[in-house]
């Protein structure tokens, strides 16, 4: 595959024809901030976490969906870049109800690192307080709304690592929510084949192991992508 | 220039952070030295005075007494501190929020009568506790805030980092880790 | 069939036509004033009259002054008549024959109809919706007639790109060029979609040229596929609009019988079927990507661009996107030449342009004008002003994506520049006029609240910045925000126009932006007395209960 | 107090799915009926509709459309048969049947009652007309009249707009209404006849 250069923040990078601005920026050792991105699934670009500025285009571009072309000229740290984020963090902890002190990924939350990350010290907007359950009903899982995103990462996973399509998102706007088949509890779901990828995926303290309590919550999300690159490059021989 | 004059105010908390502005340890007697501790649970002054450089300020408003309490402190203090994550976000005292609209009647009814074992009663003599607002608010939704010290409690760490700013005669504020909520 | 069949299909239909015809107008607006009563009590009446060989009643698509409706035209003699009643079908048939009537007459030479050019519209309220013959006879289908076999795909889309046409959906892309990367673009199988979900409130164009001439956009498609080289199409329409959808539905049948529409057409080697896709009620399916997610069965959630759908669209295909209007203008384009068209408009908005004029306005309806009208003459002139003498406070334009246009900008000519330097855009055409009653912050507050409710959810930014917006709104026209809400609302109006996935959410803020521009005062009215940005302490204490 | 507009329900259902037509979309690709759908003269059209789609998955909203025509409403049971119909995954055909405001998960009055909320009848008073019908009917909109008599709804815009503010009665779009005009038409819809 032919190579292609180009210029992330002054700094000239060289990757792979196809790969996105995110995946050269990794592997130049530059750091852009994603939270609906996961190694071994496809990208949503929903997050805009990862949005950057490239020279000659007027729009913000998604890092993650975005390949990348000879000769661009990239940012991913400018001052506009840094205020979207920090609000875009705002806005989401003010959706839903995140209290992290109370939550079983507090220290192990992507959601709580990025705001810290990205100097948000506190949210601006009015907090919504609106009212979402716990599902409790599976034995080993249970899925907390209150905590969901929607990030859809559990749903990619359901859907291209484990191949059950147990979970989508139902409804629209704020109003969406993560369901199993058809919204019923996820105990009784017919198609759950109990993997436990989705908990794995959840950036979030909203998918958890039940039994976990404050900060109890620790995931290592790379075993996904393991999974998914051992299939592709059949690494696995029995 | 006069000695700094410093304040501590417990609104709608669990006094967690002031459990651990006590973990300063040592640090307090420098700080001791240095500054004059004009208001706070911790000492026995029964009205916030006028004049205060900075304050601290522990919880979210939940009722009328943090209401006004809070008003009378903006007043008379020149920095602000929203001092851990209920100050800064509501944090625990605002999950009632939840409840709606009507959360102050609400939270009572789930408290003294649903999960009562005995005595399903609500209060109801006047002043036995404060008229609850309908919805919990963090510090900044009533009042400026000039510097935010998220954590649930800070760690004695982050209170002194941004005590140390105070002492230097910088605008307080924190960075990094020192940032981050739960 | 060959173009020998469709040339004697046409003067058949020119030579079968009666002394007198009465068209009685068959679009939406009418049937709800009992239009199909008004026909069948026409139809009746002629029949009794014994005048059956002598007058046709023609059911027609949209005669454009909805508001007077239903309204009925008798040919010749260029007369109309306005809000007709069952009862009226007797006399107005005997007028035909030189007796008096008291039916309520319309005048056609008023500016309303007057300053009208039409193209789009052109058999709209002509032509019978329901008949292909009607179409044919028309000029219909000559157009994809001679682009097969007189033009290469190549020189038909230079004509397109000649012609100057641009998108009528609202961004106003050039049309040709469109074509000419999906033509580029190499893949067997490639798509043609017509995008009538037509969302906006207060936009119903698309509706009408359903509506009233089905067989231009099925003609303006197929010549499409033909530049492209697609041999299938969807045209996607709302679910709320069942009679175009039925009146589509009859279009295709008849095309696809007599060879127009399906596998040879005109016994060329092209192929080119179409089917419709129904929406089900989400305003973010007008968005391109959205819009092929939801015709490949799926949630209607956008996707990021870059690819764009003339790269990689439908079933990850070439895919070209038009919206109704856009083809329709096809066929004439092709049968009077690039030049002619080009002729018409502004230096860079060429042709006509078709707006609906609602709100508070005398004369609501369809109008199709020049571009580069302008907005006074639009409202002032042909709409006749805002009822009961009041007068106009501003135009909004470009529904919820669009803003408002204060009256004192309405010497503006209409164009896709001039009305996005006016902070708005030209949308798909709905126009709705605002009299002074109406307040700014109310109206910003409603579309607000519309883009939140409309909104997918996929990205943040619009999923819960419109949410909060719409929460600063409300505090605002409730006399309870602050200078720090409004400042809050406005930096994030920048970020969500900034940040969002697509269209819905970029231009969510344009009606804040736009009211506050040019209104702000009425903002600034209904802020809370406070300082600081923080309400004053009697504010707050007063609100604590 | 302030942030009540952003409040909304809880919106996960906590009633377990009717099991009754066993038929988790991944062993059904030729499930039969059950007895009881079966007997029903609806499921036969319907099947037969999806056969004119040759069982595309893409066709998955015309095929609700077309269930939601003939049943009324889309209930579990139906969302099954689609899914299993169409090979789909039941969280599939649920995602997509939420998404559009067009289908309606839960049964219908016998009358319906679309009040239009767009531009053109919000500037002329359509929402004083939709307030007196909920005050009348004693629902709000997207609800149902407890006899199930009236199914009260908003639509963005129906494109009715020159006729503006335009309500539609059972599929019929009357113009120009008010708020006396409205109740007029709902008289005998509603319970207290008024």
């Amino acid at each position: 595959m032919a190579a292609k250069t180009l210029n992330i923040n002054g700094k000239q990078v060289s990757a792979d024809e196809g790969a996105t601005i995110l995946e050269a920026a990794i592997e130049a050792g530059i750091k852009i901030p994603t939270l609906c991105h996961l190694d071994g699934v496809y990208d949503a670009g929903a997050c805009r976490l990862c949005l950057v500025e490239v020279t000659g285009v007027n729009k913000l571009l998604s890092a993650c969906t975005t390949r990348i072309a000879e000769g661009m000229e990239v940012h991913t740290d400018t001052e506009q870049l840094r205020k979207y984020r920090r609000m875009t963090l705002e806005l989401l902890f003010a959706e839903r109800n995140h209290t992290c002190s109370a939550c079983v990924s507090n220290g192990h939350c992507e959601l709580q690192a990025l705001a810290w990350q990205n100097g948000m010290d506190h949210v601006r907007y009015d907090y919504c307080f609106p009212r979402w359950s716990v599902d409790a009903s599976h034995p080993r899982y249970g899925l907390d709304h209150n905590r969901c995103i929607l990030c859809t990462r559990c749903v990619r996973v359901c859907w291209h690592i484990e191949g059950a399509g147990t979970k989508n998102v139902a409804g629209r706007g704020a109003k969406s929510f993560i369901i199993d088949d058809l919204a019923q509890p996820w105990g009784d779901s017919e198609t759950c084949t109990s993997c436990g990828k989705c908990v794995i995926a959840c950036p979030t303290g909203a998918l958890f192991t039940r039994g976990s309590t404050v900060a109890e919550m620790e995931r290592d999300p790379s075993k996904l992508a393991f999974i998914v690159n051992a299939r592709e490059r059949k690494q696995w021989v029995v | 220039m006069g000695r700094l004059r410093i304040a501590t105010v417990w609104l709608g908390g669990c006094s967690g952070c002031h459990m651990s502005f006590l973990d300063l340890d040592e640090f307090l007697i420098d700080l001791a030295g240095k500054v004059d501790l004009v208001y706070s649970p911790l000492i026995d002054v029964k009205e916030y005075p006028e004049n205060v450089d900075v304050c601290l300020i522990e919880g979210a408003v939940c009722n009328r007494d943090n209401l006004e309490m809070l008003l009378d402190v903006r007043e008379r203090t020149k920095v602000l501190v929203s001092f851990g994550d209920c100050a800064v976000t509501g944090n625990v005292p605002a999950i009632r929020n939840q409840l709606g609209a009507r959360s102050s009647e609400n939270v009572l009814q789930t408290a003294y009568i649903d999960n009562a074992q005995a005595n399903q009663r609500l209060p109801s003599k006047d002043g036995i506790i404060p008229t609850l607002l309908e919805r919990v608010r963090p510090i900044h939704e009533v009042v400026a805030v000039e510097a935010y010290m998220p954590g649930c409690p800070p760690s004695a760490q982050r209170i002194r980092a941004l005590l140390e700013c105070v002492l230097e005669g910088r605008p307080p504020k924190l960075e990094g880790e020192m940032l981050r909520f739960g | 069939m060959v173009i020998e069949d469709l040339v004697e299909i046409a003067e058949k239909e020119r030579a079968g036509g009666k002394k007198t015809i009465i068209r009685c107008c068959m679009a939406a607006s009418c049937m709800s004033s009992r239009s199909e009563a008004v026909k069948a009590g026409l139809e009746k009446a002629v029949k009794d009259a014994g005048l059956s060989d002598q007058v046709e009643v023609r059911g027609v698509g949209c005669m454009r002054l909805c508001c007077q409706g239903p309204l009925v035209g008798v040919e010749p003699g260029n007369i109309l008549y306005q809000k007709v009643e069952p009862e009226d079908a007797a006399s107005l048939v005997a007028s035909t024959q030189g007796a008096p009537t008291d039916v309520e007459r319309g005048d056609p030479e008023q500016p309303f109809f007057k300053k009208q050019l039409s193209i789009v519209l052109s058999n709209s309220g002509v032509v019978d919706p329901e008949r292909i013959e009607s179409y044919i006879g028309a000029d219909g289908y000559k157009a994809l007639h001679s682009v097969l076999f007189e033009m290469t795909p190549k020189e038909l889309i230079d004509h397109i790109i000649a012609s100057g046409l641009r998108g009528r959906g609202g961004a106003g892309y050039p049309t040709g060029l469109k074509w000419a990367t999906v033509a580029k673009t190499p893949s067997a199988q490639k798509y043609v979609v017509c995008n009538g979900d037509e969302g906006d409130p207060g936009a119903f164009m698309d509706r009408s040229v359903l509506e009233s001439d089905p067989h231009s956009v099925l003609e303006g498609m197929a010549i499409a596929g033909y530049a492209v080289g697609a041999n299938q199409g969807f045209i996607y329409v709302r679910a709320e609009y069942p009679l175009a959808i039925k009146r589509l539905q009859i279009a295709i049948r008849q095309a696809r019988q007599i060879g127009l529409i399906g596998s040879g057409i005109f016994e060329s080697p092209f192929h080119f079927t179409v089917d419709i896709r129904i929406g089900a009620g989400a305003y973010v399916c007008g968005e391109e990507t959205a819009l092929m997610a939801s015709i490949e069965g799926k949630r209607g959630t956008p996707r990021p661009r870059p690819p764009f759908p003339a790269e990689s669209g439908l079933w990850n295909s070439p895919t070209l996107i038009n919206n109704v209007e856009t083809f329709a203008n096809i066929a004439p384009i092709v049968r009077k030449g690039a030049d002619w068209y080009a002729s018409i408009g502004t230096a860079k908005s060429k042709g006509t342009k078709v707006f609906a004029l609602a709100g508070k306005i005398e004369n609501t309806g369809l109008i199709e004008v020049p571009m580069g009208t302008t907005l006074r003459q639009i409202v002032e002139e042909m709409g006749g002003g805002a009822p009961g003498g009041a007068s106009i406070k501003a135009v909004q334009t470009g529904g919820p994506s669009g803003g408002c246009i204060p009256a004192n900008e309405l010497d503006t000519p209409v164009d896709y520049e001039s009305l996005t330097r006016l902070g708005s855009i030209m949308g798909s055409g709905g126009m709705i006029v605002m009299d002074e009653s109406t307040r700014m912050p109310e109206v910003a507050r409603y579309f607000m609240e519309f883009c939140m409710d409309e909104s997918c959810g996929k990205c943040i930014p619009c999923r819960a910045g419109t949410a909060q917006m719409h929460h600063l709104l409300d505090r605002i026209v409730k006399r309870q925000g602050t200078a720090r809400d409004l400042a809050t609302l406005e930096e994030l109006c920048d970020m969500v126009a900034r940040t969002s996935l697509c269209g819905l959410g970029q231009n969510a803020p344009n009606p804040v932006r736009s009211t506050l521009r040019y209104f702000r005062n009425e903002y600034l009215a209904l802020l809370a007395p406070g300082s600081n940005g923080q309400l004053a302490r009697e504010e707050q204490t007063a609100n604590s209960h | 107090m302030r942030a009540e507009g952003l409040d909304h329900q809880v919106y996960c259902r906590s009633r377990p799915v009717n099991t009754e037509t066993t038929t988790p979309w991944d062993k059904t690709a030729v499930a039969a009926l059950t007895p009881l759908q079966a007997s029903d003269k609806r499921y036969k059209i319907l099947e037969a509709h999806i056969k004119k789609y040759q069982g595309r998955q893409d066709a998955l909203i015309e095929v609700l459309h077309k269930a939601q025509e003939l049943f009324g409403f889309l209930e579990d049971s139906l969302l099954l048969f689609v899914g299993s119909r169409l090979k789909l995954p039941p969280s599939r055909v649920y995602g997509v049947a939420t998404f559009y405001h067009y289908f309606k998960l839960k049964p219908q009055g016998a009358h319906t009652c679309v009040v239009c909320l767009g531009t053109a009848c919000y500037v002329r008073g359509s929402d004083r007309v939709l307030a007196a019908i909920e005050q009348s009917a004693g629902i709000k909109s997207g609800e149902t009249t407890e006899d199930k008599q009236l199914s009260l709804m908003t639509a963005r815009c129906i494109g009715a707009c020159s006729i503006a503010p335009a309500v539609v009665y059972d599929g019929v779009i009357h113009p120009k209404q008010d708020p006396e005009s409205a109740l007029a038409q709902l008289k005998g819809w509603l319970p207290h006849g008024n």
